[in-house]
């Protein structure tokens, strides 16, 4: 029980902290995809700002910020400032409902490593993902021009009906949790099967299926390769924000990035056990290594989100559709009735 | 300790029959049909069989309950089955006779077309005839009663492109219907003064009322109205008019229904509430009368008719009349007794009568006939079974129970018995009459090319095996059915007919009940009354073979020596004209004038079409509110929830 | 501590609102937006009263509600497409035909 | 809650007043604005500070349901065609006198009677911040067990509706094309 001006100024420092952190990781995933993705093309991506490029990012944010920000004349100019702004601000607030590690006390705080945590805290997640949908639908409509325009149907259309078999992965997962507190999931998964295989989702049941689900349909949702269609530059110039510059198109670009890493946050909470992993050395170690490991998944997962842009092709919109509707929403409704008989069955 | 005979599987057989092959039978093959309909038909009559098997481990009356159907305050009727010594002789007349039937009726109409239809109503039937026979309560029993006329009425009405058999239909089922106006009214009565229909409950409310000696009362109604009612069915005077056109149905028909088991309902009815009759003295006389004079009536047109089955058709009336009179004289076991050789006889009757039209080609005028003993031996001689059955010589079946009603009858009042033996005489000479005319002499009628095959007299042809069979059986029957003995059937009855019947019932029956073991006293008596009847019988065949044997023109004189009165036999006492000017003319002529122009079209129509004139000059007035424009209804929606919110504000806050 | 009235005032508002959008705007999606806007309106005073009453059941209604909207929307939204398609219109007073 | 319930109602009355606030002047832009994608927009607004009501109310699962599905998807579903058929802005046109004349100042009144009851005579007394949570578990028991039947048949609802969607929205000349290949 904090007083209430406690409460805040610590909430204050979490969300300056997240926000600081979460800007830095987006950057740094930029970084880290024009490099693997160079190296997969047999390039050497950014080399020259910095050690290995690493300033790379720095230098594109300046440019970003320096550049000329026009607005084409026919746009329909409330709106289109206003998408951008929106798909950003929903990109960022998703990462206030997730936990990086377990209660930490500093300075005589005890608190959680989180921002809030919300009893429906996945929900949030979903409401406000499913909220950034109006900052591309918007922006392509906004925008007054027909490449922006199609971009923005597809992608509208391509993450709301992601969106479904998105969320039925996660039930499965929630089954077996029992709640919705992304805290509580993690803590679910602690453990060991047999004392050997960590007691991961992932290794529970059928939720290796969900994972994958969850994986592809995550993919569609940042609409990321193989599902970039929206800004598919071979038939849609950029999609949704063709006529976007400057820093209103950081800002798009920051949010598909940010959504990436909530995502990826996601998955590993989810289905990779969260923070859990071998904890040994001094307090402060102890400390630190939880979270540690929790940036370790979400790596991976960023990592093979950039290997699949690196390798696999795009598909066509109708294949996309038909997956989505035809193949992966039956499969999540199947796989999450399976588990709901298992979790029956052994209670 | 009884076993758990599943009773509801007999009638529910038949009724699986009749509905695979009424829904699906269009498509099935002949054989299909008839294998259909004699499967269901045969394994009800399996069933009852084993019922009869597990008899002796029963403790009769036995009854099984299903479902309830109506539960209106105390009034209850169930649908529930009831099963005593009565009910198991119907039971096996009816689902035997009836089996027999079907199978004859297969080699009978195979050329026929809407063969599956046919067998389907057949099989409805016996789901009819097994409900009424097996009701634990007059309403289930009504159910089945007004079944068997729906289905007597499809069948007679099977050729429905027959204007006359469509006619037959219709008659037959409105004549019914007036009986069950009769009947409907008794049960109305009933429920008003037992509060039930149960069979057990009603007798039980009724055995300790005194019998209504001194003037008529509520018993005496009931009884009259009951009698209505199996009047209607059974065709007694007045009702008795739509059995002989009934004949224009199929012969396996007349056989089942008209001759077997529907007509003899109203016996069973009767015998069956005869609780009620025995404290009815005055209805019970009714009874016996309209079964004397029905007797004597339909016999007398009998013996003028020369359509051969017209013959059997009053014969069966006539018949019927006797075991009227039986149960007119509280002899109900006897009428019972008669009712089932007289299944046997009569069924055989109509079946061997439709061998020789069959083998005739279709020829039902016994004038045209003659000289085919030696064509159908085999249908000659089951119908001389038959016949010598029905005309009550020993020791065929009809002379048992037949003599067991005179006998009954004399103990009553010798007028119910002379009649009766007159009656007697009469049947013997009209059977035997007919018997001559169709196989004696030689062949009369030009041979014609029906679904008899050939041109000449060589077409007329014995009848296939599938149809001679049950000829055979039903004459084993009717010669050794009697061989029960009166007496052994009424002691096996008894426990039915007594029950209810206690100390206080009137005179006649106690008479009657006792009868069984006061007969060796009167054994003299009988044995004289017996040798009258046979000797009536015996004339009766001496006039047929004098008058159709040895002097064939003698029947033409005496015919004009009577003169009109013969004109008046032949014309069946112009009953049907006398009703048709009394009842149908005057009916049709005030249903025109009154309820057709007078009320349907000046009242019920004009207030319709008033109405929607009315309602299209205020709609005329009203339709601009329809200007299409959506927001201006959605105005007034809104203003009209604006008045109910304010409204219930108002109620709410006052 | 605030009152329950003023959430039921609230709702009752937002109702008045859709009501009178559905009165006076003339575009057809529009229209159906204030339908929606009842509907949430309706929804509040469901979730108010379960507070009052203490019975879940109220909350529980506000899915049922919401199921029959989205399927309203679905059907909606498809009838104005094809009316769209063949009057070239959305203005419900262009769309005036159904009258005597 | 976290916090110390001594200036819980401050918070409480200053919350609802906040997020009624946005609703009405979400639900009055709709009216006031002359192009559809702007009222949806706005629409979304109300529908979101509406969720915030929710969980004043404690109504939490309902709150998210109402951002997920309402906000985010069945607006989603009218912006979709309002970018579709782009329509542009309403015009004006004549309108109807009922609608003016009878319809809104019934509404007025209704709704002016239904506020003075409410505030009046209605006994309602005052409910706490979180006054009724409706968690998860309690809001899917009582779906899956009481209201089992209404819960399968707005099912076949929605899928009945789909199909009506899907027939009504295709293309009649595609549908005719469609048959022909058949």
């Amino acid at each position: 029980m904090l007083s209430i001006e406690t409460f805040v100024i610590v909430s204050v420092i979490k969300i300056v902290i997240a926000l600081f952190v979460l800007l830095t990781a987006v950057a740094y995933t930029v970084w880290l995809e024009r490099k693997v993705v160079g190296h997969i093309q047999n390039r050497w991506g950014p080399t020259r700002v910095g050690p290995f490029g690493l300033l790379q990012p720095l230098a594109d944010g300046i440019k970003f910020l320096f550049k000329e920000d026009l607005t084409p004349p026919h746009v329909y100019k409330p709106l289109y400032i206003a998408a951008p702004m929106i798909a950003l601000v929903c990109a960022l607030t998703s990462i206030s409902v997730i936990p990086v590690g377990n209660w930490v006390t500093v300075a005589g705080v005890h608190t959680p490593l989180q921002i809030t945590d919300l009893n429906i805290g996945l929900l949030l997640i979903l409401g406000i993902t499913s909220m950034g949908v109006y900052g591309v639908a918007l922006a392509g409509w906004s925008s007054n021009n027909k490449y922006s325009l199609l971009g923005g149907l597809r992608a509208s259309a391509q993450m709301v009906s992601y969106e479904v078999s998105l969320g039925l992965s996660l039930v499965g997962v929630l089954i077996l949790a029992g709640s919705f507190s992304l805290r509580d999931i993690v803590e679910a998964q602690g453990g060991h099967f047999w004392g050997f295989i960590p007691k991961w989702n992932i290794f529970y049941g059928g939720q290796i299926i969900a994972f994958f689900i969850y994986l592809i349909s995550a993919y569609a949702e940042t609409n990321r390769v193989p599902f970039d269609l929206p800004e598919a530059e071979s038939e849609l110039v950029a999609g949704y924000h063709t006529e976007y510059s400057a820093m209103k198109f950081a800002m798009f670009f920051m949010a598909e990035y940010a959504n990436m890493i909530t995502v990826a946050c996601v998955a590993s909470l989810l289905f990779l056990g969260g923070w859990h992993g071998p904890v040994f050395g001094p307090p402060i170690l102890q400390a630190i290594l939880p979270i540690f490991w929790f940036v370790l998944r979400v790596f991976g997962f960023l990592f093979v989100y950039i290997w699949v842009r690196g390798t696999l092709p795009r598909f066509r919109y109708d294949q996309l559709m038909a997956f989505g509707w035809k193949f992966l929403l039956p499969l999540a409704i199947a796989n999450l009735v399976i588990t709901a008989l298992v979790v029956t069955l052994r209670s | 300790m009884t076993p758990n005979l599943h009773l509801w599987l007999i009638p529910l057989l038949p009724l699986a029959g009749a509905a695979i092959n009424g829904l699906f039978g269009r498509r099935f093959s002949r054989r299909a049909v008839s294998s259909i309909a004699l499967g269901f038909c045969g394994a009800a009559f399996a069933m009852a069989l084993w019922v009869v098997a597990q008899f002796s481990a029963l403790s009769l009356p036995y009854s099984e309950y299903f479902a309830p159907w109506i539960r209106a305050g105390s009034f209850q009727a169930d649908f529930a089955f009831y099963l005593d010594q009565l009910s198991l002789v119907m039971l096996l007349v009816v689902t035997g006779v009836g089996f027999l039937i079907h199978i004859y009726s297969v080699g009978y109409m195979w050329e026929e077309g809407g063969f599956y239809r046919f067998f389907s109503y057949l099989n409805l039937f016996m789901f009819f005839m097994l409900t009424l026979v097996l009701a634990n309560n007059y309403l289930l029993m009504f159910i089945g009663w007004e079944g068997v006329g729906l289905a007597s009425y499809l069948l007679i009405g099977f050729w429905f492109t027959k204007d006359s058999a469509v006619a037959a239909g219709k008659k037959a089922f409105i004549v019914n219907r007036i009986g069950d106006f009769g009947f409907l009214i008794a049960l109305f009565l009933l429920i008003k003064h037992f509060g039930s229909l149960n069979f057990v409950q009603v007798f039980h409310r009724i055995a300790p009322l005194r019998p209504e000696t001194t003037g008529a009362g509520l018993l005496t109604a009931i009884g009259l109205l009951l009698m209505v009612g199996a009047a209607g069915k059974s065709a007694q005077i007045p009702l008795y008019v739509w059995l002989p056109d009934a004949m224009e149905g199929p012969t396996p028909v007349s056989a089942l229904i008209h001759a077997a088991t529907m007509v003899t309902a109203g016996v069973y009815m009767v015998a069956r509430s005869h609780v009620i009759l025995d404290r009815a003295p005055m209805a019970l006389m009714v009874v016996a009368i309209i079964g004397t004079l029905t007797a004597l009536f339909a016999a007398t047109i009998g013996v003028a008719q020369t359509d051969i089955k017209k013959v059997l058709a009053y014969s069966t009336i006539s018949q019927l009349g006797y075991m009227f009179m039986a149960c007119g004289v509280a002899a109900y076991s006897a009428g019972i007794f008669h009712l089932m050789t007289h299944a046997f006889f009569k069924g055989l009757l109509f079946l061997a009568a439709g061998s020789v039209i069959h083998a005739v080609g279709g020829e039902q005028d016994m004038r045209k006939m003659g000289g085919l003993r030696t064509k159908i031996p085999w249908t000659f001689w089951t119908m001389t079974a038959a016949t010598f059955a029905i005309a009550g010589f020993w020791p065929f079946a009809g002379f048992f129970s037949k003599d067991e009603i005179l006998w009954q009858a004399s103990r009553v009042s010798f007028v119910y018995w002379g009649i009766g033996v007159f009656t007697a005489f009469l049947t013997s000479f009209y059977m035997f009459r007919l018997w001559f005319l169709t196989f004696f002499g030689e062949y009369r009628g030009e041979a014609k090319a029906a679904h008899g095959g050939g041109e000449h007299q060589a077409g007329i042809h014995e009848s296939p095996k599938l149809m001679l069979a049950p000829l055979v059986i039903l004459a084993v029957l009717s010669v050794c059915g009697g061989w029960v003995g009166s007496v052994r059937f009424e002691r096996f009855l008894t426990p039915v007919l007594q029950a209810g019947s206690g100390a206080s019932v009137s005179n006649v029956s106690t008479n009657a009940l006792a009868s069984a073991n006061e007969r060796k006293d009167e054994v003299s008596s009988e044995t004289l009354l017996t040798a009258v009847a046979l000797g009536a019988a015996a004339l009766g065949l001496y006039l047929a073979f004098l008058m159709y044997y040895q002097r064939p023109q003698l029947p033409d004189q005496i015919a004009a020596s009577l003169g009109g009165f013969y004109d008046a036999v032949v014309h069946k006492y112009y009953v049907d004209d006398l009703y048709a000017t009394l009842f149908v003319k005057p009916l049709l002529d005030a249903s025109t004038r009154i309820l057709w122009q007078g009320i349907d079209r000046d009242v019920i129509d004009a207030a319709v079409d008033n109405g929607a004139d009315g309602a299209r000059e205020i709609s005329d007035s009203v339709r601009h509110m329809q200007s299409g424009n959506l927001r201006s209804y959605a105005g007034w929606i809104a203003a009209g929830a604006a008045g109910v919110i304010a409204y219930m504000v108002w109620m709410g806050t006052r | 501590m605030v009152p329950l009235s003023y959430y039921l005032i609230l709702s009752g508002i937002l109702f008045a609102c859709g009501v009178t959008g559905f009165l006076i705007k003339r575009n057809i999606i529009t229209i159906f937006l204030s339908i929606e806007l009842m509907l949430n309106g309706a929804n509040l005073s469901f979730v108010a009263f379960a507070a009052q009453w203490h019975a879940l059941s109220g909350q529980v209604f506000v899915f049922f509600v919401m199921v029959v909207a989205a399927a309203e929307a679905a059907v909606g939204l498809a009838i104005i497409i094809a009316v769209f398609r063949t009057r070239e219109t959305l203005n419900v007073d262009r769309v005036n035909l159904l009258k005597l | 809650m976290e916090v110390h319930s001594g200036i819980e109602p401050m918070i409480h009355l200053t919350l609802f007043l906040l997020f009624g606030g946005i609703c009405v002047a979400g639900a009055v832009n709709l009216l006031a604005q002359r192009h559809p994608i702007n009222s949806a927009l706005s629409l979304v607004v109300v529908m979101g500070s509406l969720a915030g009501e929710y969980l004043l109310l404690g109504a939490e699962f309902v709150a998210a349901i109402q951002v997920i599905i309402y906000a985010g998807a069945i607006m989603v579903l009218f912006v979709f065609v309002i970018m579709l058929l782009n329509a542009g802005e309403e015009e004006r046109t004549g309108g109807s006198r009922v609608a003016l004349l009878f319809g809104v100042p019934g509404m007025l009144i209704g709704t002016v009677l239904m506020a003075w009851v409410l505030l009046e005579r209605s006994g309602t007394q005052a409910v706490s911040m979180g006054a009724l949570p409706g968690a998860p578990k309690t809001i899917g028991w009582l779906l899956f067990h009481d209201f089992l039947l209404p819960f399968e048949v707005t099912s076949v609802l929605v899928l009945i509706a789909i199909m009506g969607a899907v027939v009504l929205a295709s293309h009649p000349e595609s549908v005719q094309q469609r048959n022909k290949e058949r």
